[in-house]
């Protein structure tokens, strides 16, 4: 879960890290209001779920409320990156006299933290040649201890006062990353402003696994209603705009369910992966979200490992007897409980496939035929 | 021979009370497992299929050898599971949960790596030694005894090519699911190696998915391996998945693109399938 | 440092371990007042830093108010185990159904904390059998987690919501242990009372060493005002009722002093380990220390390391200088700038030995002769 | 031969540009030993006693192959100093300072076990290889190559026992400090099965104090030993140390008195010296 620029800032905070001043608004009435606080220029920020928005025309500076008002009401009736702005953080402008990087985030081939930390910070970082990037993977057992961040300024070539106040930086950000369960913390820039380090943007994203135990973490919605309505049924969905309705078992076979449909000249209308042992009534669920997409044909590719091949026919067969199901359901069938599956299937007047790529013709023939 | 586990693996079902612990053990001694043991905190003494139940897996050590532990535990209480197994001396673990926050199998991983454990999972299908021992959740019918090496980093997907393997003559040695989440125990490399040095392995398919540069290493170690290789990767016509910020992009470089997969798998020399059901075809052509 | 048990306690719910409702008071009045709250029979407890107050009479209940004021004013007025009452706890009286006993210490054997629980804790924990005693060493680097806690439980035949109870305490004591720079931390007895657990007693020793990190803990004296000073030095220092004055650098080299002077006689009257590199200051105070303690001789013993001879040499001309010393002195020097040292002794008209035995035989004649 | 360090050894002072940095170096220089380079944060660049200066231990592992270090750092900022080293790869790490806080040391010394680096110390005055090598803060001129192997709980007391054997004619091989705190790297076992295993020692001396019960321990390994072994125990006429409740009592139990410890090295066949100046008296007699 990514949480917009002005939450990381505020749980930045709420750890000693330096931000600007400022506050999020929804009007630009409130936006006039915290620029007279702030009594000088200030930027006006869309609060977005993207990036780049500086170059999408998602960032303003205003030398008055007045203007802070006029920028905000822009920034307001945007959509930046096709993302529609409804909050803006208006923020005190701050004295720039360099820019950093500095991210911590997870290295799944190293399985571990990596500190990622540049002294050429800034919008192109992505750009910026790896000899000025300083990589520093961290123990989990261990944890980070100034003598990392000591290493970490040596690599970069950051001294002085500014060094001290990074390296006690680094500890709060690594300690943010474990005690919120982010995938992600990132800085960018993270702003040399005379002694001080001002954290003048924020990227966070939260591991969605760990949400249960992060109470007190604000909820961002970032789904759509129907990939949300599929997320709250713990299954992962994503819309693709076809017209044949997809669900598999499995993150991989529901990729390779695609690619099987796309080989064959179909077009998928989602992706969705109905995961392991979601049982009868979470597999009904994903049936009855499928017909909302308004498919031409219903494709079920389950291969049953924890899945048993019975729960997901009941399912179907439960949907089929609480409401009609106005377009062709083409099932393919094998695993745990096979056998028990695939009678209930034809008990019911169904066929069952046992062929992925037979099913999957069937599938696209269908569509393409309506 | 086999890979990591064999026949002579004496198992421990962690959460053997639970629905999924009671039915995947029937599976597993069906498919001939030596369960020796399962857990559940507070129903010590009981038994579930014929297996003694013990309060933890301490006092089942206790009683008998036990070389390999499984988990059916839910993914709040699985980290805790895990060092227990791991603490007490488990060598080997499976650890089927899925939604497993990140930040515990870090820890999972990295107290595993100092204790000399060899974790498979999290989010894995399990580990397959055809025909001799099962520990995880792959429907029993489709691995039989052969000649193959299969490792993978998706479930379902696995069974598919595993079950068009079996029908078209392939049996396998050992099948090994890395996991399907961004931190797991083995990668694909730790895997190849064990492959490469098994007499019995003759052929090795990989399983692989875009996202991630676990594929790319893959292919530098198959690139110096005696044995061929047959891939697919999945996911050529999958919306992209989520980015990591900036930090991703700089971590990745380029890589983790169907095309960056598929690019390095061939210059390694393996031959990589369009869909899944090429890959018998395509280990045919290999092994001639 | 040892805490007193009403500071452990503090510490204890603070992190949210039961402990009976109860206050620490330091007059009959207040003890009164403490009673009339608790509205029940109380239990008035001496505070002072020794174990085994029950037997010393340090420990009395009271039914009511006047009660509680009387008994607390008869222990206030006791000297338990050598220790003068200064305050006393007066606490709510629990209903006890076991007394389990359970603490967490340093294994120096180890190099670990070890947590020791037993299910038949009370007094006599120490003629315990050893199998009733759980001990379960702990990783700091991996610390305390439920399933370590679940295997004591299941070594001592704990079981039942007790056992989650005792759980959930458990880490709390390790939290404590570890966020306290504790070198013990001990609940004897730990009350099971119905289905809660309460900690009857507290047992905390804080290191030293740490409490420059420990801010906020209550500073407990708990040395003479000879030792007071002499810790304030940076010295170890323990008083030991003989006559000739001893100082040394190094734990052992100063246990080899005493263990010397005694084999030839002789009565030292202090333990002083000046340690390592105290320097001229350091030196000087410590001389002048010793002086304090009256003694017939005094006898300075340095194998110079990381402390110097020529260090020392000074020291003890810039006392003399300062004020007349009224004893002889008889020292002993060897080591790090050795020959600077024994110069600086001979022009001020000392004699420097060389020989540790002779030198103590020295100072025992000296003493003895007296 | 000899135990732990060698005249090969390339050693690092964290902290060179202290005082005690500084004294220490010119010390260890005399000795003959080899400083390869210090550090101090922000003073990489400069020069103590001739010895390079770099930021810190990364920086000269890179210039430099650096084998050992020696710690004279302040106790507060002991632990992220030794957690450097350790990380950096030091394979041998001293640590003078005294005063670091027990929990620091068991972080120190759980980290070090993990990275497979020697911990001496802390509260040590280091270890001399006689004639070779010199790390920590003993005075040069007492240690003398010969035959003999020391170990010791306590600082200067070994420097008058070692002064006592040199003066007597016995050199030494090694002399280890083990250190002074209750948690330390090492145990007399660890130093004793070098000792026994290294050709060039043929006596040893263990120096011990009263309290733990590291003393018994090592009698336990004493008694398989080939090598004679003198001890002496500090602390028979010492004040009582503090106990640790019930708790220490418990781990004790009745070990840690003068007289369990010369009676578990004397059942040892270790002859136990009642004052420091009869140890060279006492080997004579075992060497006989």
């Amino acid at each position: 879960m990514k949480l917009f620029e002005y939450m990381g800032k505020e749980i930045f905070a709420s750890y000693g890290i330096n931000v600007p001043r400022g506050k999020m608004v929804e009007t630009p009435e409130d936006a006039s209001t915290v620029a007279k606080e702030i009594n000088g220029t200030v930027v006006v920020k869309s609060q977005i779920l993207a990036g780049k928005r500086g170059k999408g025309g998602g960032i303003k500076f205003a030398d008055t409320p007045e203007e802070a008002a006029r920028v905000a009401g822009e920034i307001l009736s945007m959509t930046v990156q096709g993302h529609k702005v409804e909050k803006v953080l208006v923020e005190e402008k701050i004295k720039i006299d360099q820019e950093l990087y500095l991210a911590i985030t997870i290295d799944g081939a190293a399985k571990k933290p990596v500190i990622i930390a540049s002294s050429q910070g800034g919008m192109d970082i992505e750009e910026v040649d790896d000899e000025f990037i300083a990589k520093q993977h961290v123990d989990v057992s261990v944890g980070v201890y100034p003598y990392l961040g000591r290493e970490i300024c040596r690599r970069i070539g950051l001294t002085g006062p500014v060094s001290k106040e990074f390296n006690r930086l680094l500890g709060l950000l690594y300690k943010i990353f474990r005690e919120k369960d982010a995938e992600l913390v990132e800085i960018n820039p993270l702003v040399i402003s005379g002694d001080t380090l001002i954290a003048a943007d924020s990227k966070m994203t939260i591991d969605d696994d760990a949400l249960f135990r992060q109470k007190g973490m604000p909820y961002v919605e970032d789904r759509t209603s129907i990939e949300k309505k599929a997320h709250d049924l713990g299954l992962a969905f994503v819309e693709l705009g076809g017209n044949i309705a997809v669900m598999a078992n499995g993150a991989g076979m529901s990729m390779g369910s695609l690619d099987t449909l796309v080989h064959y000249g179909g077009k998928p209308a989602n992706f969705l992966d109905a995961g392991g042992g979601t049982g009868i009534e979470g597999t009904t669920k994903a049936i009855e979200l499928l017909l909302e997409t308004n498919p031409k044909v219903i494709f079920i590719n389950i291969f049953g490992g924890i899945t048993r091949c019975d729960d997901v026919a009941n399912a179907l067969v439960t949907v089929k007897k609480n409401k009609e199901i106005p377009v062709p359901v083409v099932i393919r069938l094998v695993g745990t409980n096979e056998e028990e599956g695939v009678k209930i299937i034809q008990e019911n007047g169904m066929e069952a496939y046992k062929v992925m790529q037979e099913a999957a013709a069937k599938a696209v023939e269908i569509a393409n035929a309506g | 021979m086999a890979i990591i586990i064999n026949e002579n693996t004496n198992v421990v079902v962690q959460g053997i009370t639970g629905n999924q612990g009671k039915f995947h053990t029937r599976q597993m001694l069906a498919y001939g497992t030596k369960i020796v043991g399962g857990t559940s905190p507070g129903k010590g003494g009981q038994e579930v299929e014929g297996v003694p139940v013990f309060d933890n897996v301490y006092a089942a050590m206790e009683q008998v050898r036990v070389d390999a532990s499984v988990l059916f535990i839910p993914a709040p209480f699985a980290k805790d599971a895990a060092f227990e197994a791991i603490t007490a001396g488990i060598k080997v673990l499976v650890i089927v949960t899925e939604h497993i926050p990140v930040h515990d199998e870090m820890d999972i991983i990295d107290l595993a790596s100092r204790k000399g454990t060899t974790v498979v999972g999290p989010n894995t299908f399990g580990i397959v030694s055809s025909g001799k021992c099962k520990i995880g959740i792959p429907p029993n019918q489709f691995f039989v005894p052969g000649s193959i090496g299969v490792v993978a980093r998706s479930g379902t997907l696995t069974y598919e090519i595993v079950g068009n393997l079996t029908a078209n003559g392939f049996g396998q040695t050992t099948v090994v699911g890395l996991g399907g989440d961004r931190v797991v125990g083995l990668s694909f490399v730790d895997v190849l190696e064990k492959f490469e040095k098994d007499p019995e392995t003759q052929a090795v398919v990989l399983v692989g998915e875009i996202g991630g540069n676990a594929e790319e290493e893959a292919s530098l170690f198959i690139k110096k391996m005696t044995k061929p290789v047959v891939a697919y990767i999945a996911g050529k016509s999958a919306p992209p998945g989520k980015r990591m910020g900036h930090a991703g992009a700089i971590i990745e470089r380029g890589k983790g693109t169907f095309n960056a997969k598929v690019e390095a798998l061939t210059a390694a020399g393996a031959s990589v399938a369009t869909l899944p059901f090429e890959v018998p075809e395509l280990l045919r052509e290999k092994l001639k």
